[in-house]
């Protein structure tokens, strides 16, 4: 399924990247799957995606990592929010 | 609009102005600014740069106006975030609340602010003199805003 | 000085700018204004006029300020009320607080404005189209006072 | 005894009066005997420090009327405060 992937704050700036439309295998079905899956193209993903360090919004909504995602979704993932 | 995200410098006179004029029955305007401080953990800090996720972060922005304008009795609400580059000194963030009654317009105002820090989609990445890092959400700040949930009000 | 009793309007902006400029280490800067109200007890209030007890009411207002600084960490903290005849939408007082953290700087600035209901000495007589009376403190001003007594501190 | 008395708010008003310099018979001892002292100058005075109306500061602090008063003192009757 095809899906679109925001970065935001440290793995944006990390990974240099910042939107990405990738395909990702039908077989994921979380976001703690997807972020596993994304680590796998290196030791900077895959330290940079670690579970204390991301968190994740799922079409513009604040999730929990354990949440399903579903094709043509655009997900975010950012290092903890600090505004104000 | 009752928010805004922008780069620009806010003028908080006039945005007390435009709630002060707003409403004749208004007897309380509470306002919050949260200023770049020049130290952070006995480090200089140099500038920061804030980033943001544009179209969510003003939704939730605007929730908050909302969450608080359900809650309290309010006659008007006011989140100005900046964005981008700010110096020791900038003003980052204004929200305004004003109300009949001044214990409105501080719980109001109070809660936009701590729910804004857990809620709201903006990044800050600190430079001081021994380098630059991405700040993460404070403990602290997670403790405020859960003051407000409904299931741990008492 | 930290506080003024004035017939004469306050310039908010100025009073939040001679503030916001005093310390870099300001992160915070928390403010109240109240104002005269058109409607009181669905009366059409035509104006007020605040009196006051000259030497004690300045006396009282420094103490508070004074107490709010020894009891959260403050960078400056200034009240400003007016007395003589005022107006609906006129600014009767100003509460400022500034703080390295808004946690102080919210409990400061209330904390300033409750116990000035109950402890400094204005009277307030109010116009209304039904005729004039002497507003009196009202229990809730009376009861939100008590909340920063330290014996009432849970 | 002499002290100095001063009206403000509702009782200042009603009675007329601002501030005074009035000689008091040396057995009054509490602010509560004081009004009621004054409250012999006629209806009005008895009904506008009547215990429920008025608040009184000595010596430019608030206390309660049961508090005890001494030669020289500045006391002030007013109704309650309504500032802010």
């Amino acid at each position: 399924m095809k899906i679109t992937l925001l970065y935001f704050g440290r793995p944006a700036e990390k990974l240099g990247i910042h939107q990405e439309s990738v395909e990702v295998p039908d077989t994921l079905q979380t976001l703690h799957e997807l972020a596993a899956w994304l680590g796998q193209r290196g030791e900077a993903w895959a330290h940079e995606l670690t579970e204390s360090r991301v968190q994740f919004a799922r079409n513009q909504t604040l999730v929990a990592r354990n949440t399903p995602f579903a094709a043509a979704d655009e997900i975010a993932v950012f290092s903890p929010i600090s505004g104000g | 609009m009752s928010i805004a995200v922008q780069h620009d410098d806010f003028d908080f006179a006039a945005e007390y102005a435009a709630l002060r004029n707003r409403h004749r029955e208004t007897g309380a305007i509470v306002s919050f600014v949260g200023l770049v401080r020049d130290f952070s953990d006995a480090q200089t800090v140099q500038h920061i740069e804030l980033e943001h996720y544009p179209g969510m972060c003003e939704n939730v922005l605007a929730q908050l106006v909302e969450e608080a304008t359900e809650r309290w009795q309010l006659l008007g609400a006011r989140i100005v975030h900046r964005i981008g580059k700010l110096h020791p000194g900038d003003q980052i963030v204004l929200v305004l609340a004003a109300a009949p009654h001044r214990a409105d317009a501080f719980s109001a105002c109070e809660f936009m602010i701590d729910a804004l820090k857990t809620r709201a989609p903006f990044w800050k990445k600190q430079t001081t003199t021994h380098g630059s890092e991405w700040l993460a959400t404070k403990t602290s700040d997670q403790q405020r805003a859960a003051r407000w949930n409904p299931e741990d009000r008492t």
